[in-house]
């Protein structure tokens, strides 16, 4: 057997370990996410927003996580104007 | 008189080597890509501008003594840099999409294949004279289908570093061709029905699931692949603090500063191998043709797995987010979508291919491990 | 004597030493708290801030140390959006 | 088959020792605490992530060539990473509490007792079989009473770094214990008319105060203390950053991005010194054993010293405040202030605990500068 | 008492040598000059604590195994941290201005003749009894004419380490001078009227000149100067990532956090060079004057330059904006426009003085190669 | 020819190389902005922008390059404490 043929059927062995390897491996990891995660998900759902509050917030001012885009824009500039004012040319440091 | 001498001496116009100004345009292409087409610019503009600073005769930058030799020895021979990048994507990753929905698991797994078909190739190649490739060689250049910068670089700094410089050039442009490699072989491959399939809306994940994740995937690694811990492990770390929700301080840092510090010396320590001697030879265009190879194999074998699940699936899907299966995270994804859209203007497919896309950053890692503890 | 005693020994004397330079070191701090520093404090005012002006300030615009909470939270969202647009996913990195 | 006979052989779990195993629990144990207790999370979670890193077979983590190698000898081993987060958290520290107020201080030296005491506790310990704790080893343990993180990481890599995970994990376990631990010694300790005593509101400070006081604290431990210097100098260095007003950039750095890498990369690198071989033995339980004490003797002779005063004082003093002289800023200033509000619900205790609480800081660090110039 | 003894024989009173004491004062005069007077803050302040750290007796600041050891090793001895300042600078750097006016340049050319008349004045001074330098010495020295901090610190710690110290304390009390030194010299060559010279508002430069700059600014160093590509290379990496506009989250981070740690770290390690044995010796003496020389005759030459090319010139050029080729950025140009303003209140010179001011810096950074290259 | 001589020779003769140099390197420079980028200038002029498009803009919201100093001062205010709140002194780090 010369030197490629050998080469060659590592490459196949490890082709084939690999490949294996792989789909047992994530395969594992499905039978993990549908098993643990999912009776987890079940045990410790996740809190549930206070939905009644939260509309009434909403007509009254807006929430965090709600901010107009006209708004957005403006105070990305803002920052952005801040973080450059914050970061002056200064060639002597 | 003697003292311009001495100056034009010490000239780069007097001490070019033909190999240095070669590479130098190399790294002039590499800016190019970067800049005016948009290449991937965060890792390509460092890595091109390192390819021109280590290839300046006299300078020295990769000599002892060098800034680029102290950026190389100290990030990327130790591991060190890629690791840290791996983490701060950890941080950038959410993972919701595939807990949601983790059968799409398969379909990263099944994107692995570009990398281990191209085992085959590289052998093969050896026919040609001038290149000799090991089977050490053979897997630093066959990871390039994993689609995953930090996870090539990390694996061709272990097991063949004098490939790096052109491993990672291929590594990165290929992820910028995604949009480019991708659709004619996804197009190829599904018929115009398959293509206008839609997909069941994605349930909620809860935080539990999220946070217990990436402990998960650690321990399974541990059990079965502990040499790709290290890759696994600085990830699942960044995706950990990312969804515990108490160390919003450290995964802040670890998605900005650190990652942003540690990319541009990783850049500047990548094009630090692309020396003349290191890349003009025959292998190089070998690697180049290899990559594109393990690419296109990578998407045809998520997308083939994608058809072949939808065939024995209850809930349909579509065979077009196979191919987000090589990870090229998020690009891969938005070529899934954008396809998707093209077959059904109502068909959005964004979500749905983050899972496979995901998928194919763990597929490639568990992969690089597999190669790391055989070769 | 025995080494345990002998430690004993050493670890009473460390003791003792180690109170008495704590509380010698923090005293002479107090002193130069009560000395130097009050002294300096007495010859080097804080600047007194024109409290005219900023009561006048006050009425037409929000000073910038007295952004109104509901500003706050609109903006501590606007900061967080901005900086999640700025460290988008990607895995190529 | 012989291939897969390799993998098999490479998995952590034909490779798995006992000690390996447990001291994974212990790491997803500080997770835990981290995640779900909220006890100190910027370093437990690094920690336990580090220990489970540690701990895992065959990839060498903590081999040379491995990356928390790298991290410990490059930071921990040189005592770096403690002093920079000294330097961050002395960029957060107000010392405005304790100008106003400078007798605070005497609680702040009071509440080193603890630490004192506890090497008598170390020495007596070694009539335990199984335990031989040298004067240096007792010092590292002792240092816990100082309840102050790096302090502890600091010392315990100078004098006792094979001691140095058990420290530190005892050092912040016990931090994050401060609302469970102190309030019944308190208690014990006060009546509740002691605990109802209002006290006066503090007095201006000046800006010219706020900067010549790091610079006099680091000129007396240079006159009197140099073995502090290290520590006192890096903490002062900070605080000079944050008042002086003319480097913001330099001390924004200082205490956010910087300190969070070194966060991580500390807490990584301590991690990694949680291994089986030194953790798990009889020598670890008297570690715990003795930071309890001496945590628990620094809380009350702070308290003790605080009614002392009080007896003295012309202006009343609170015995409460006397226990956040063990510093855990600003924790212990937090429960001082609960317990206070518990006794008497219009008694703001907080501004008037933070005087002795940033007192410890500066208390503890002159211990470790005594033990480390006599031990 | 033994252990008094040992403690009080490890006290800083018992071990002080007159030469610390002094030394302490000169850190803390460098403290006092930057908070209370604004010199030059960011480098002075943390220069001056460095020098008050490295003096300190018993601490070992700076021996092996010290803090400041490894600082002052690992980023100044190897050039690394100069350079990176360097890049956030490029960053940080507009070049829109010279772009736009480039004759500029030969007034950035010009004031680099107080770096090589300087060197005249070194070896003059070597007939003073005490003094003796060499060539190299010289050349370390008459760098601090280019008015560029971390130039001077890195052409120092290659050519003369052991006068770095002096060197870096020179350069920056000179530039922190600036307003106090030049406008003297400037009103002194310049006519009344010709501070009165309004200039022609500049072009507008497009987004391809400023991308396509530093590129160029870099390839003509290779061909002509590749001693000098260290600083020049890093430079235009940094100005390419700021204005290519593609890696704007690298170049946020290489002009903030990267910079700012860096700096901290910079000027710990070079005051962590200000020890008696290297700065109490009247070589020191030499250095401050001769620093002194080459910053005034830079000014000068910068302001006759300006002359000259005004009397050739079609357009007007205010003579007074000679003054800011010395580099200094950006306080030679706004001293620019504020002696114009004095004689002219509707003359805004500072957009034009930017040209020369940024001029200086690329001119600085070519006297050094030149220098690298030939001594 | 003493050792002093030789050295005020060597400084003259790098003097002369050295601004020389130094000038000569300068002037290519000027040469390559008047001729390659100036070239490059006129071929790849800067897109214009949509003048119209933005006037209309300006006055229906405030871009985000163009927000007014009132605004900028709140939000400097609110990024700051929004800083502020994100460091807060926790010495056991
Ligand atoms: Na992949
Ligand atoms: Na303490
Ligand atoms: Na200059």
């Amino acid at each position: 057997m010369n030197n490629m043929e050998q080469q060659f059927l590592e490459a196949g062995t490890l082709m084939i370990t690999g490949m294996v390897v792989v789909f047992a491996f994530l395969s594992l990891l499905i039978l993990f996410i549908t098993t643990v995660l999912a009776k987890l998900a079940d045990k410790y759902p996740d809190p549930v927003a206070p939905t009644i509050n939260r509309s009434n917030k909403k007509k009254n001012k807006v929430a965090s996580g709600e901010v107009s885009p006209a708004i957005v824009a403006a105070i990305s500039g803002a920052v952005k104007r801040y973080r450059e004012q914050h970061s002056q040319p200064n060639s002597k440091l | 008189m003697e003292s311009l001498t001495k100056l034009w001496l010490s000239t780069g116009l007097a001490n070019f080597e033909l190999g240095q100004v070669i590479m130098m345009l190399v790294g002039c292409g590499l800016l190019y890509l970067a800049i005016a087409r948009n290449f991937e610019p965060l890792l390509l503009l460092p890595m091109g501008f390192g390819a021109v600073l280590t290839n300046i005769p006299v300078a020295g930058f990769s000599e002892v003594g060098g800034l680029l030799h102290y950026i190389y020895y100290a990030g990327i021979d130790t591991g060190i840099f890629p690791l840290l990048i791996f983490m701060g994507v950890g941080a950038m990753t959410d993972f919701g999409a595939l807990i949601a929905n983790p059968k799409m698991l398969l379909l990263g797994a099944a994107a692995q294949f570009g990398i281990f078909a191209t085992l085959f190739g590289a052998i093969a190649l050896n026919s040609v004279p001038g290149i000799e490739f090991t089977l050490k060689d053979a897997s630093a250049i066959a990871i390039i289908g994993g689609a995953d910068g930090p996870t090539a670089i990390f694996l061709a700094s272990k097991l063949a570093p004098e490939l790096l410089g052109a491993i990672a050039v291929a590594a990165y442009s290929y992820m910028a061709l995604v949009p480019i490699i991708q659709p004619p072989i996804m197009k190829a491959l599904t018929s115009e029905d398959e293509r206008k399939i839609e997909m069941a809306q994605l349930r909620h994940v809860t935080k539990i699931e999220k946070v217990i994740f990436p402990l998960g995937v650690l321990l399974m690694t541990i059990f079965f692949l502990p040499s790709a811990t290290p890759l696994v492990g600085m990830f699942c770390l960044g995706n950990l603090m990312k969804e515990c929700g108490v160390v919003d301080r450290l995964s802040y840092t670890a998605q900005n500063e650190l990652i942003n510090i540690t990319t541009i010396f990783l850049g500047l320590g990548v094009g630090s191998k692309l020396s003349a001697h290191a890349f003009l030879n025959v292998e190089t265009l070998g690697i180049l043709g290899l990559g594109a190879i393990a690419f296109s194999i990578g998407t045809a074998s998520g997308v083939l797995m994608a058809k072949a699940m939808n065939k024995f699936s209850k809930v349909p899907i579509n065979p077009l987010i196979g191919a987000a299966g090589v990870s090229a995270v998020p690009m891969a994804a938005r070529v899934a979508n954008k396809v998707g859209l093209e077959a059904n203007p109502h068909n959005f497919l964004l979500m749905h291919a983050m899972g496979p896309n995901v998928a194919g950053v763990l597929g490639s890692a568990v992969a690089a491990g597999i190669l790391l503890a055989l070769v």
